[in-house]
């Protein structure tokens, strides 16, 4: 994995038309994780969304593209219908990888392999949709609230899943408001750059 | 000289606009009434036609706005596109239902027209055929409007389904008329003397052209106007609601 | 009042329809303009209240 | 990219009748026609073509929002724009899926209905060859619809009020190269005409509606 | 349950084109139709009361799985099913409340598409009296349909499969008025037939469909 | 309000064909509030929508019918396109009460009436919901979760509505899993009534 150093400069992000956080710069170095805090409604999601390259940023830059990233979010995107390793294999086949095994192996999902998607239940398909990283095979993983509806070993399970991507010199960037255990990982705090309605703003540019 | 693009700043425009808005209403209002009163009043009938020719002085004009607006939305369409001036995009909302009413008064008018002239209301004549599909795409491109929420994701929507919907819409006339050759008159614009209507009909024909054109403009000045402030509006109120939260 | 001949009926229906449809829309475009710009107005100046 | 045509194809299978449904609303739409107009044989078997091109287009069409509104919702869409397949490809990928679980099974049907609505035997050719040619465009132009209205809460009728007037050329030059068959004259020129529309539509809607999906996604 | 009604209707106009898009489909096929039958007026003319009574039918069709979808999704069905009125009641209201939006609206817009069809001029009255007298029915077999597939995830194409058989009777009897109207015949066999149909759907499905939704509320 | 006493006997209730909770029983008395606990998936919702008539137990008896009670759950059937006052007074006219003022009022919805009810934020149209229960005029109220998304403020505000039900003689049933401030209620705990599947049940009553 040739990341080395991701930047993030001056991003201003947008949600509706309307600016949602100003200013928003950090360095996250390879190996490293860094996890974005804020109440609810500060902006995180849009910000990851914003990274991921599923919206534009109305200013600023980021250092590298969203093609080294994957993304995962509230929505999994499983398949009912689809078994557990199907859903995988899918996803293996469009990112081009074979790491289907691995990331059975990551998340416990070997003796789950051939159910169907759709009869699991809410923690093992939190598992699943945390596994369709693995396959991925992208060096920067940004996950929005990533353990919800996980009970404490799945956490642990996943805790050790990141832990091993960023010894292979990945990264990580995580948004969420419960601890993961992860004590290494960098924080940021978003309240600060929560974006401002100046007073005196033209009529024109409040249509934005 | 300034750049025609400062008109795009909402504010500038709506002022331009606001203060010659009077005088191209009473020009309209002058020219419409003044055209029809003489088309109706002062002309005779034509001695084949009798006196519906007096149709033509709503029906022409109507038919020709009809398929103008459409071109100017394609045009208002393309600058939001590439150039992302939300006036653009919200003239080209304001031009649509206009678009929508020219489109039913050409039909309307010339279906009444159709009944004595060829003995039956409609007939699937390409013309004919074409503005019902004009239609159509009008009342999409409204719709797709009215069903979305955030109003820069309506706009781009919007624009693209009018260059898609124009490609079709012309594939469309071309289809129809390989499909059924027709019995509606041709352009009287053409230079063939003989194909022209009478100067007698034309020229009250020409102010009520006139009259249509700037009832239009009319009604898109006001019409831009209020989208904008309303959009203005929205997004003062998203924002109360975030200085809420 | 011209003569309008046998074709009175449509003559005149082109008319009054064509013309209630052209007022109709004169009318909704200038009722909502006027409530859009009330209502703006009224965003506005509570906005001008609490700063 | 084959692998996206591999999964849609299993969904559709799997998910109880993705195939069935739209060949079912065919046959249905071809059955009420002659409760409709009654059942003179030389009556119906004049309007055949026609009606067997209308109604292969409106069971196209029921089964359109299915394209990209599921993804929508379980945010498969949103991990399809941020994975290495370009948009274009997997939007192209998911009107050729339509097409094969919807417009495929329609051209194979045709004939059986086509006898159900006495369809004069050398018109058979010039239907399914048409139908063919033409379903394929009813695809992309449908994909395209279907992205248009992939935010929208049961978008459904909307999206036939888009999709319908596009529909339009094809469906014309469709029915004309049917009807011509049937009644024995020569087809070739709209023939010409309806290739032309639907690889005009296959090499450009895609590109439309990958810029209108990452739109609807933002 | 008048208040229903009015909630119903005010949420059809706000949610943007509850009447509109009904209409524009119906608008839509009858359009089409002639795309593909030919332009021929002696032809269009003939099978014009069936082909308004089928577009009439798939309009409504369409529209129907607002009619509990909606409710079901936000949690007003529970609460209806709670509250002092009986669910029948409730499920009358909301098929009235589609025919108000949807078959009222194609009644009186069926003269304007008849004209385009070319219905001969005596065929106009029982051609209205015939949708005036069978949308309803459409609208509570519909309502029915609906109450049956309200569980279920974009379960249109189902509704529709489960909905046309039973919409069969109908179409055969309102479509017969029209056409022995356009012919000039004497149609009070059908027209008596059809007031039948449709008033026994509207005394009996109502509890039908309350029956149907107590269980799927379960 | 002529309601004494609720009496639950023996109930068993099932979800999906399969009994969830067996046996329940339980006495309210006018002007008490009894509080469900248990853990996910226990059978809370199961057994609310029960006793509101929404599905039949399988076996026992409640003592009043369905008609007294008011149901209030998750999904609270506000219509996003009509405003506030609209949507309450919908519900005043099904229920033919006129209480739309005083709903407003309890919840402190006087300045949002004619805010159209699809802009408002998480927790006020969750008051919205609960407003609705004002409306209904009916002695028990039925509430599943009903302090979701609700901030401080809003939960002491629901406290007091709720304490104001009771003294006027009705009574509350509320399932929750977070503490609602009011001591005063009673609580039952559902974890013992658990439905166990007997190995020796019948073939044919297997199905059920
Ligand atoms: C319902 C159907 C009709 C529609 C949609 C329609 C549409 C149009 C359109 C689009 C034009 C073009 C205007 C232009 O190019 O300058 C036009 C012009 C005209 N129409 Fe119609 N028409 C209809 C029926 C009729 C009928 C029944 C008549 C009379 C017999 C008629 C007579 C004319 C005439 C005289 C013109 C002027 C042509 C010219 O510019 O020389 N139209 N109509
Ligand atoms: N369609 C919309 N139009 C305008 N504003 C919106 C829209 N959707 C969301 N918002 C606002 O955008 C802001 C940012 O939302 P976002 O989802 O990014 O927050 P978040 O930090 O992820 O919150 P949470 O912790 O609840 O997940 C919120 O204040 C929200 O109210
Ligand atoms: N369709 C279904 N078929 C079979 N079992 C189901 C179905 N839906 C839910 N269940 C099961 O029924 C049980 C009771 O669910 P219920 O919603 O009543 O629990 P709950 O106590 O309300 O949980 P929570 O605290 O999460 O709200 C759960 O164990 C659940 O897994
Ligand atoms: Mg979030
Ligand atoms: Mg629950």
């Amino acid at each position: 994995m040739s990341a080395l150093e991701l930047r993030a400069e001056n991003l201003t992000v947008t949600r509706g038309g309307a600016a949602v956080l100003e200013g928003v710069s950090f360095r996250l170095h390879a190996g490293r994780a860094l996890i974005l805090r804020g109440p609810n409604g500060i902006g995180k999601t849009t910000l990851l969304r914003t990274l991921a390259g599923l919206q534009p940023a109305r200013e600023g830059h980021v250092s590298m593209p969203p093609e080294a990233m994957a993304y995962a979010a509230h929505l999994d995107g499983i398949k009912a219908v689809l078994t557990v390793e199907e859903n995988l294999r899918f996803w293996a086949s469009v990112f081009e990888t074979e790491r289907v095994e691995e990331a059975l192996d990551a998340f416990e999902l070997k003796g789950l392999r051939t159910r169907p998607a759709g009869l699991l239940s809410a923690g093992q398909k939190r598992r699943l949709g945390l596994a369709r990283l693995v396959v991925t095979g992208r060096p920067i993983w940004v996950l929005d609230e990533p353990t919800v509806s996980l009970d404490a070993a799945a956490v642990e399970m996943f805790g050790k899943v990141i832990r091993a991507h960023l010894a292979q010199g990945g990264m990580a960037l995580l948004a969420t408001h419960i601890e993961l255990g992860l004590e290494e990982a960098e924080r940021l705090e978003l309240g600060p750059f929560k974006a401002v309605v100046k007073p005196d703003e033209h009529f024109d540019e409040a249509f934005l | 000289m300034a750049s025609l693009w400062e008109y795009a700043n909402p504010l500038k425009f709506m002022r331009t606009t606001e203060r010659i808005l009077p005088a191209v209403s009473a020009l309209a209002a002058l020219c419409l009434v003044g055209g029809l009163v003489w088309g109706f009043f002062f002309t005779p009938d034509d001695f084949r036609q009798g006196s519906t020719v007096k149709i033509f002085y709503i029906h022409v004009p109507s038919a020709m706005m009809a398929v103008n607006i459409w071109v100017m939305m394609l045009v208002t369409s393309l600058v939001w596109i590439i150039r992302r001036h939300h006036v653009s995009a919200l003239a080209a909302r304001a031009a649509a239902p206009i678009g929508a009413v020219m489109t039913v008064i050409a039909l309307f008018t010339g279906a009444v027209w159709g009944q004595p002239m060829w003995g039956t209301w409609w007939a699937w004549d390409p013309r004919l055929t074409s503005f019902l599909i004009l239609f159509l795409f009008y009342l999409g491109y409204i719709a797709l409007w009215a069903a979305i929420e955030d109003d820069d994701t309506a706009a781009d929507l919007t624009s693209v389904l009018c260059l898609v919907g124009s490609v079709f819409a012309l594939l469309s006339r071309y289809a129809v008329n390989f499909w059924n050759q027709g019995l509606h008159q041709g352009a009287s614009l053409s230079l063939d003397k003989e194909e022209n209507v009478a100067d007698v009909f034309w020229y009250p024909a020409l102010v009520c052209i006139a009259g249509f054109i700037l009832l239009f403009v009319a009604l898109v000045i006001v019409r831009t106007n209020t989208e904008i402030r309303a959009r203005r509006m929205r997004a003062l109120l998203a924002r109360e609601r975030g200085a809420d939260a | 009042m011209p003569d309008l001949g046998k074709y009175a009926l449509e003559v005149l229906s082109a008319y009054g329809v064509s013309l209630v449809l052209i007022v109709g829309i004169v009318l909704l475009s200038v009722a909502r303009s006027r409530r859009v710009r009330a209502e703006l107005e009224a965003v506005e100046a509570r906005r001008q209240r609490n700063g | 990219m084959i692998a996206l045509l591999a999964r849609d194809l299993r969904l559709a299978v799997r998910a109880g009748g993705g195939f069935g449904l739209g060949l079912s609303f065919f046959l249905i739409v071809v059955v009420l026609v002659p409760f409709g107009v009654g059942p003179e044989t030389g009556l119906l078997s004049r309007i055949a073509p026609g009606v067997l091109w209308v109604a292969a287009l409106l069971a196209c069409l029921l089964s359109l929002d299915r394209i990209f509104a599921l993804d929508y919702e379980d945010g498969s869409l949103d991990l399809l724009a941020t994975s290495p397949l370009p948009l274009e490809g997997a939007a192209a990928v998911k009107a050729l899926a339509h097409w094969l679980t919807t417009g495929l099974p329609l051209v194979l049907a045709a004939p059986v209905l086509a006898l159900l609505m006495n369809l004069p035997w050398q018109g058979y050719a010039p239907l399914m060859l048409s139908l063919l040619l033409g379903t394929p465009a009813l695809s992309v132009i449908g994909a395209f619809g279907a992205a248009l209205t992939v935010g929208i809460k049961r978008g459904g009728l909307l999206l036939s009020l888009l999709v319908l007037p596009l529909y339009v050329p094809t469906l014309i030059f469709g029915a004309d190269v049917a009807r011509r068959g049937a009644e024995g004259q020569d087809f070739t020129t709209p023939l010409m005409m309806l290739a032309g529309i639907s690889f005009g539509a296959l090499a450009l809607l895609p590109f439309a509606s990958a810029a209108v999906l990452r739109v609807n996604l933002r």
